[in-house]
């Protein structure tokens, strides 16, 4: 109860706990900006979790009184709208919907004041303090942390929306949201949070959320272990983030954004080994969270997890935390080349396997799952070659669309499993029928026409193809990939010109993925079989949040018009503002940029081969929409066998893509069987042998000298009469003769 | 001087006797052997107490009563033990061993 | 005087105490065991306790070993000449260790520096009570007043030991064949 | 509610209540029916629970001194005292004793079912001896409380115990008893090596002992209180020992008997001999040792197929966690140890009552043997993945602020062994995730898993206030972390006002001769005595003889 009540205090009179964190003295150019009920942004998920968390056990109660009846128990039966659900539907995208509405208005606000200095909301209380350390319960606002928000509740809002539809018929509904919010919550901490420790809570906090919501079906077996799978990975991340947070304390003597952004170039040479140690295990932490390669491993399996969760989680925010951690720490990585250099070639890697890992997928949501991870490389990228703004924009447009296209894909698995649940006959084949089998679809253009639609504008927004969203953030990251290799004094020039050519073929492979998904999926003959004809379109609270969705796709990119580009016709001719994003974050990584222009010189104005920014942004949307021609020509007309009829990839090649580079396989060879083998040696030979056996061994050895003293035990009086003698002489031996 | 060699042979009787105790195997010669320790120890009681005062002679008064207590209930044992096995040879009965 | 006396009591205590230990009959031992007494008691009255040499007599010598001697009676084992000595390795350890044990305590006590004799204040304190109380008032004034719980425990342990005694001695059952 | 407590005259018999207060109700126990018998235990411990819950309020953290003091003579000619006193350290290991008795006994309803006055008795009397325990201070008052615990604990494993409980009590007896003994060694040795005639702690404290001493008797000291923490080689006898305890019993084995190891660590290895404790070696030692533990234990628990056994190598992996955080001799680290351990004591108490309930359910431990609970049995699942999550330190649970309070400070001294011990956050996955998974979800075969009952009214009271626990320090740990703070400080100070200039310096190559004293001691310098303790040392050669020293005539 503390907690909330010293959160609302705080939410309703921020401006005393305002006063005392910010320096009267510092002159602050910009109007002053009051935040408005920033806890309270926080707050609400927390209290939908807590009451869809009743909800939940409540509902629990009664199913499993069924349970152990013998009896299968859902709240769907005979009525559309069990009583379960009434309430978390109402509480669920309810409290996003407030917090959504709160974090608009103070971005509003903040947008309006052109915020330029961070404003510490709390602090509400203190977590941990003890003599030296002091971590604050307080929020930081600022221009990223804002932006983060509004992604966060905005994207969360409506994905709260569409599961309202997607789980209807789910007995844990209640439960679904709880997790939902839940994660919400420790989302915003994690964004909001004012500092490594309180961004750390949240980090782990949804990392649990997702561990929850991933093995939500938790009887399945594959599911349960998918979440396992994203926690232990997730946890070798944190590991690294945890040894970071401990040398940042060791070097700033806190935890706190503000004096670790602002002293950061103090306290740290230029490419010194602390600051790039920081950054590395930093940088593990990320790798960890946002799936990059060696740690993303477990992103594809989290795709067993409901659909709308995917997209919440596993597309649109959680992942891309390891993004946020690193422009948020840009002013460390500013400073230290080599883990820019290790960033930005852990992206450009992620994305080119990943995007060659999507080629051979045939489960759309794995498709969508490796889409996701190669699209986090290209943020990766971008902050590696310290665009930050470049990052965080792709973080957002991507939020669009890639949620956008996996609500997408919850709207065709949906249909896909009714379909197959109420077919009447078993489909072709035989035993049960995968609703997520691309293999399975086709043609659903016609059964499904609003979600081919807006699925085809986020594969045009991915793929990269003007005027979409996608188009404007992923040229961006490319074009300055290119440019950082050029700058002047750049120490891994020639490695950054590698990166860009990778980050080029990549872009092109993504839209060849993307348009194999599309037609698998909607084009071509259908191959569900008899069940097509329950195929139909997704109910009306699904399809709203994907048309909001869809246009976001298409305007989201027009935040942040490149400069080159604005006065052109892909800029509209000036109709839209130039590079808005870029100037509201320009507070944030102002101290990174400073730093990186005067270590590494100017960016090029040219690309490694020549052109300038209007003539390859002309090149890369052609050349996309070229590929997404050419697939749909190619690939169109091809025919697929059913998932139950398909032998499989035939060339090696085809097979090391659909085994994924066999990462598990090596995993599972080189780390899990090890480990495992090293624990079974440590109980059963160390354990039980060595010690145990040494603690045996005395006991053991015990009685055998107690059975040899009792040789002496022969009951005859004189010879204890003789033991005694002796025991008296040696007494009075050792006290004469001794000094 | 008296009362060094006073000590000397109570040293010398002391000895005889715990020898006593340990080769004999009749029951009743080896509780007079112990006797003659008790003896031995009162002598050397009684010697020391011409340097330490009266205490030393107090001390003998209890041995001696503690050792009349002893014969008492020792002598009973012997008798009880001769009843039950018919000797009082020590070595023809090992109660002492479980 | 004193010295003739002394090497005299000597010579049979030691004698008696080699005697008590070889002596075949236990009755001879017994007696043996008596002369030893005896002797002792000469030496308390070389050394000035009187009232000791009195109870060694009277207590020991003679109260104490005729206990002994009805016992070796009732038992019958008067008769007894068996050789009981165990010989052998057993005699020869056992003479080790005493001999040892004797060269121990001679050192020890023959060592004057280390156990600190020479107060000759404490006899000549101790003669004067003589003198002043008589030889029974100098030994029962510290027995009464200093170490008077401690006497009356040794009362106490006497009862016991009678009871103990007779419980002992007494057959265990009234079948019992030699209750007489 | 200062002033209320003022009022009660709290101070002056708080502490004896609570040492005594168990013995009484065990003296009731014993007189009470036998049905009636677990009723009167609850109760008496619950009202201990609430008396001592006024020591949050009463008791003043500044200075971090030793607070409501108070002492009587017990055994004068040796200058022993009953001597009891309460500072930031004990204020929470007593609490958590007395917090988790009633729920122990409350866990232990169902189970119990033979000889149960006898049982309540003996858990009454664990309560007693393990209060004295954190309480006293004078040492060998302590001494006796600490041995005291052991024999209701040998009682309880070796009477109500499993199938090899007799092996687990006597290897727990022995294992202690080992320690307890050099321990007593140790204490009488300092005893005489003072000056004061005095067992109490602050004679103890003043004892003037050089390096080569402090080294032998640190030795002794922590080998005691390693056995009971327990540390990496010396643990085997907990997993037995938890294992065949009852549910109770091993609430209360892991919640509060291990504590009395590393309580002993703060409130005497480390005052007591702060030369050796910043010896190079010594604390190579320990943070190895303490290392080795949380990894070691990890994997070890991660293989094994006895639920029970599991959470019981999980304990091993904490107190390595507490161990690390201690020897650091950071602020940081001290009271993260202090964190951890007072986590450890909830989660982990909380993990042996659910898989009492669990065994009283299906009578098996094994983890192959379940599966599916969460569907038929929400409530036990939603209060276990909480307890584990708090187990595995998630942030926002106590488990998280003990352990990152602990590898902050052993990174601030020694950040290779913090490295080493920070990877046993992934293993702490490694091993729980698994177990809940095969115990929760999964699906649920077995037709018994499927009729699994939920938690009921009683259980539900167990378990309640212990997660509430758990999510308070993990949210808002300031007001223990402040009531510690002095008392931690000054251990602290007490160990950096003495400076080891005599040995030599920090060196890396230390590590490889780990173990051998005297190999690494021998060519060193005897210190110079330290200035604290000012009064010389009383010789002791004056031989106690028998016979006064008089000339030869």
């Amino acid at each position: 109860m503390f907690l909330v009540e010293s959160t609302l205090r705080s939410a309703l009179a921020p401006s005393s706990a305002l006063a005392s964190a910010l320096p009267a003295a510092a002159p602050q150019e910009a109007a002053h900006w009051e935040p408005f009920l920033p806890g309270l942004v926080v707050l609400l998920p927390l209290l939908g979790f807590v009451a869809n968390g009743f909800l939940a056990l409540r509902a629990a109660r009664r199913s499993s009184a069924a349970v152990r009846a013998g009896k299968e128990w859902s709240p769907i039966a005979g009525s559309v709208r069990p009583r379960t659900h009434t309430l978390p539907t109402w509480i669920g995208p309810g409290v996003m919907a407030a917090a959504f509405g709160l974090a608009a208005i103070n971005f509003a606000t903040a947008w309006g004041a052109h915020l330029a200095e961070p404003v510490i909301a709390g602090p509400y209380w203190t977590w941990i303090a003890t003599e030296t350390l002091r971590i604050d319960a307080a929020l930081q606002l600022d221009a990223l942390s804002l932006a983060m928000t509004m992604v966060v509740t905005g994207v969360g809002f409506l994905i709260h929306v569409f599961s309202v539809g997607y789980m209807k018929d789910d007995p844990g509904y209640p439960r679904y949201f709880a997790y939902l919010n839940l994660f919400v919550f420790f989302m915003l901490v994690l964004v909001l949070g004012s500092g490594y420790g309180t961004m750390f809570v949240g980090w782990e906090g949804v990392g649990l959320c997702s561990y929850l919501l991933i093995g939500y079906w938790f009887s399945d077996v594959k599911k349960s272990d998918a979440g396992k799978k994203a926690f232990i990975v997730n946890r070798i991340g944190d590991f690294g983030f945890l040894l970071a947070i401990f040398l940042i304390f060791q070097g700033f003597g806190t935890l706190d954004f503000m004096p670790v952004s602002a002293g950061a170039a103090g306290e740290f040479a230029y490419g010194g080994t602390m600051v790039t140690a920081i950054t590395l295990l930093l940088l593990l932490g990320a790798v960890g969270k946002s799936a990059q390669v060696p740690l993303h491993v477990w992103l594809p399996d989290a795709m067993a997890g409901p659909t709308p969760v995917s997209a919440l989680i596993h597309a649109a925010t959680m992942v891309t935390a390891g993004v946020y951690m690193v422009v948020r720490s840009s002013a460390l990585y500013a400073l230290a080349p080599t883990s820019q250099a290790v960033v930005a070639g852990i992206g450009v890697l992620t994305a080119f396997v990943a995007a060659t890992i999507a080629f051979k997928q045939n489960d759309i949501k794995k498709v969508l799952a490796y889409s996701t991870v190669s699209q986090l490389g290209f943020m990766f990228l971008a902050a590696g070659v310290g665009a930050y703004t470049a990052a965080v924009f792709h973080l957002v447009t991507h939020a669009f669309f890639k949620a956008l296209l996996f609500l997408g894909a919850g709207a065709v698995i949906h249909a896909m499993h009714h379909a197959v649940e109420h077919g009447d006959e078993p489909p072709a084949g035989h035993g049960h029928m995968d609703p997520q089998d691309m293999r399975n679809m086709g043609g659903l253009r016609k059964h499904m026409p609003v979600t081919w639609a807006v699925m085809g504008v986020a594969t045009l927004a991915i793929a990269g193809i003007w005027p979409f969203a996608g188009f404007f953030s992923k040229d961006e990251i490319i074009w300055y990939a290119g440019a950082w290799a050029g700058a002047e004094s750049n120490p891994f020039g020639g490695l950054y010109v590698a990166y860009w050519v990778l980050a080029l073929v990549t872009a092109l492979l993504t839209a060849f993925y993307m348009a194999r998904l599309m037609v698998m999926t909607f084009h071509g003959a259908n191959r569900t079989g008899p069940a097509a004809s329950h195929l139909h379109e997704a109910p009306r609270v699904m399809i709203v949040p994907l048309v909001v969705l869809a246009v976001l796709s298409v305007l989201g990119g027009w935040l942040n018009v490149p400069e080159a580009l604005h006065q052109t016709a892909l800029g509209l001719f000036g109709a839209v503002p130039a590079e808005g994003l870029h100037h509201w974050l320009a507070p944030v990584v102002h101290a990174a940029e400073e730093i990186q222009a005067g270590a590494i010189g100017e960016a090029s104005k040219s690309a490694p081969i020549g052109g300038g920014e209007l003539a390859w942004a002309l090149v890369s949307t052609l050349a996309a929409a070229a590929v997404v021609i050419a697939t749909f020509r190619v690939l169109g007309r091809r025919s697929y066998a059913t998932a139950a009829a398909d032998p499989g990839p035939q060339t090696a090649l085809g097979r090391f893509l659909h085994g994924k580079w066999y990462f598990d396989e090596a995993y599972e060879r080189t780390v899990v069987q090890p480990v495992l083998a090293a624990s079974r040696w440590c109980w059963k030979v160390v354990d039980t042998r060595v010690i145990d056996g040494f603690v045996n061994f005395t006991g053991s050895f015990t009685r055998v000298a107690g059975w040899v003293a009792s040789v002496f035990q022969t009951g005859q009086v004189n010879m204890y009469a003789f033991v005694l003698a002796l025991g008296v002489l040696l007494v009075l031996g050792a006290a004469v003769l001794l000094p | 001087m008296l009362v060094e060699h006073a000590l000397l042979l109570s040293a010398l009787l002391f000895v005889i006797g715990s020898l006593g105790v340990v080769v004999r195997r009749n029951a009743i010669i080896v509780f007079l052997c112990i006797e003659l320790q008790l003896n031995a120890v009162n002598l050397a009681f009684t010697a020391i107490s011409r340097h330490v005062g009266i205490e030393g002679q107090v001390f003998v008064f209890f041995v001696m009563t503690v050792a009349a207590a002893e014969a008492a209930v020792g002598l009973a044992v012997i008798i009880s033990i001769f009843r039950h096995y018919g000797t009082v040879g020590v070595d023809k009965f090992n109660l002492l061993k479980w | 005087m004193t010295w003739i006396l002394f090497i005299l009591f000597s010579v049979v205590a030691t004698g008696g105490a080699v005697g008590v230990v070889t002596g075949r009959n236990p009755v001879a031992s017994l007696l043996f065991m008596v002369a030893t007494l005896a002797s002792v008691a000469g030496i308390y009255v070389l050394l000035e306790a009187h009232f000791l040499a009195a109870v060694q007599v009277i207590v020991y010598a003679g109260a104490i070993m005729v206990l002994f001697l009805f016992v070796i009676m009732l038992l019958n084992l008067g008769h007894d000449y068996q050789a009981d000595v165990k010989y052998g390795l057993w005699f020869l350890l056992a003479f080790v260790v005493a001999g040892l044990t004797a060269g121990a305590l001679t050192m020890g006590f023959s060592d004057a520096e280390a156990t600190g004799f020479g107060d000759v204040a404490a006899g000549e304190a101790i003669d004067a009570a003589v003198l002043e109380k008589g030889a029974v008032g100098a030994i029962a004034d510290p027995l009464f007043t200093d170490y008077v719980v401690a006497f009356e425990l040794t009362g106490l342990l006497l009862l016991v030991a009678v009871v103990a005694a007779v419980a002992l001695a007494k057959p265990r059952n009234r079948r019992g064949t030699d209750a007489g | 509610m200062t002033d209320f407590l003022a009022s009660l005259g709290y101070e002056s018999w708080i502490l004896h209540a609570l040492v005594w207060g168990p013995l009484a109700g065990m003296v009731h126990v014993l007189a009470a029916p036998k049905e009636r018998a677990k009723h009167v235990a609850f109760r008496w411990s619950a009202l201990l629970f609430v008396l001592s819950s006024g020591l949050w309020w009463a008791y003043d953290p500044v200075g971090g001194g030793f607070d409501f003091v108070s002492s009587a003579s017990w055994i004068p000619a040796w200058g022993v005292e009953y001597a009891l006193g309460l500072d930031g350290i004990s204020l929470f290991m007593v609490v958590l004793t007395t917090f988790t008795t009633p729920i122990a006994i409350l866990g232990s309803f169902e189970y119990v079912t033979r000889r149960r006055k006898a049982f309540y008795a003996l858990m009454l009397l664990l309560e007693t001896g393990v209060v004295g325990v954190f309480l006293a201070t004078d040492l060998l008052l302590f001494f006796v409380f600490f041995e005291l615990t052991l024999v209701p604990m040998y009682f309880i494993v070796g009477i109500w115990g499993g199938r090899r409980r007799i092996y687990a009590a006597v290897k727990f007896f022995l294992y202690t008893a080992v320690g307890s003994l050099l321990m007593l060694l140790a204490i009488l040795y300092m005893y005489f090596a003072g000056s004061a005639d005095s067992f109490s702690y602050d004679a103890f404290l003043a004892a003037d002992l050089n390096l080569r001493e402090e080294l032998w008797l640190f030795a002794a000291f922590a080998l005691a209180f390693g056995i009971k923490v327990p540390v990496f080689p010396l643990h085997t006898w907990l997993p037995d020992a938890h294992v065949e305890a009852p549910t109770p019993g091993s609430v209360i084995l892991a919640a509060v008997l291990l504590k009395m190891g590393t309580y002993g660590f703060l409130r005497f290895l480390l005052p007591f001999f702060p030369q050796a404790v910043q010896h190079p070696v010594v604390v190579t030692v320990m943070l190895v040792l303490g290392v080795v533990g949380i990894v070691y234990a990890a994997w070890v628990a991660a293989v094994q197929p006895d639920a029970k056994k599991l959470v019981a190598y999980t304990s091993v992996a904490h107190m390595g966690f507490v161990v690390v955080g201690v020897f650091a001799l950071t602020v940081n680290g001290l009271q993260g140890g202090l964190v951890v351990m007072i986590s450890h004591g909830v989660s982990t108490g909380a993990l042996f009552l659910l898989l009492g309930m669990m065994y009283e359910r299906r009578h098996t431990r094994l983890v192959e043997d379940f599966g599916g609970i969460a569907r038929s049995a929400p409530f036990f699942a939603t209060a276990f993945v909480i307890t584990a999550l708090a187990s595995i330190g998630l942030p926002g649970t106590s488990g998280f602020v003990g352990e990152f309070l602990a590898l902050l400070g052993a990174f601030e001294t020694r950040p290779a062994a913090a490295v080493a011990a920070t990877t046993g956050v992934v293993f702490a996955a490694y091993y729980m995730l698994p177990m809940v998974q095969r115990l929760l979800f999964n699906p649920s075969d077995e037709p018994a898993n499927r009729r699994f009952p939920d938690l009921s009214r009683r259980e539900t009271v167990i378990m309640a206030p212990l997660v509430a626990l758990m999510i308070w320090i993990g949210v808002h740990p300031t007001p223990f972390l402040d009531r510690m703070g002095p008392s931690v400080d000054r251990v602290l100070e007490r160990v950096e006002a003495v400076s080891i200039e005599a040995t030599a310096p920090v060196d890396e190559s230390v590590g490889e001769s780990v173990g051998d004293f005297a190999v690494v001691l021998a060519p060193e310098p005897e210190p110079e005595p330290e200035p604290l303790a000012a009064e010389p040392v009383v010789e002791l050669a004056e031989t106690p003889a028998l016979l006064p020293d008089v000339e030869g005539d």
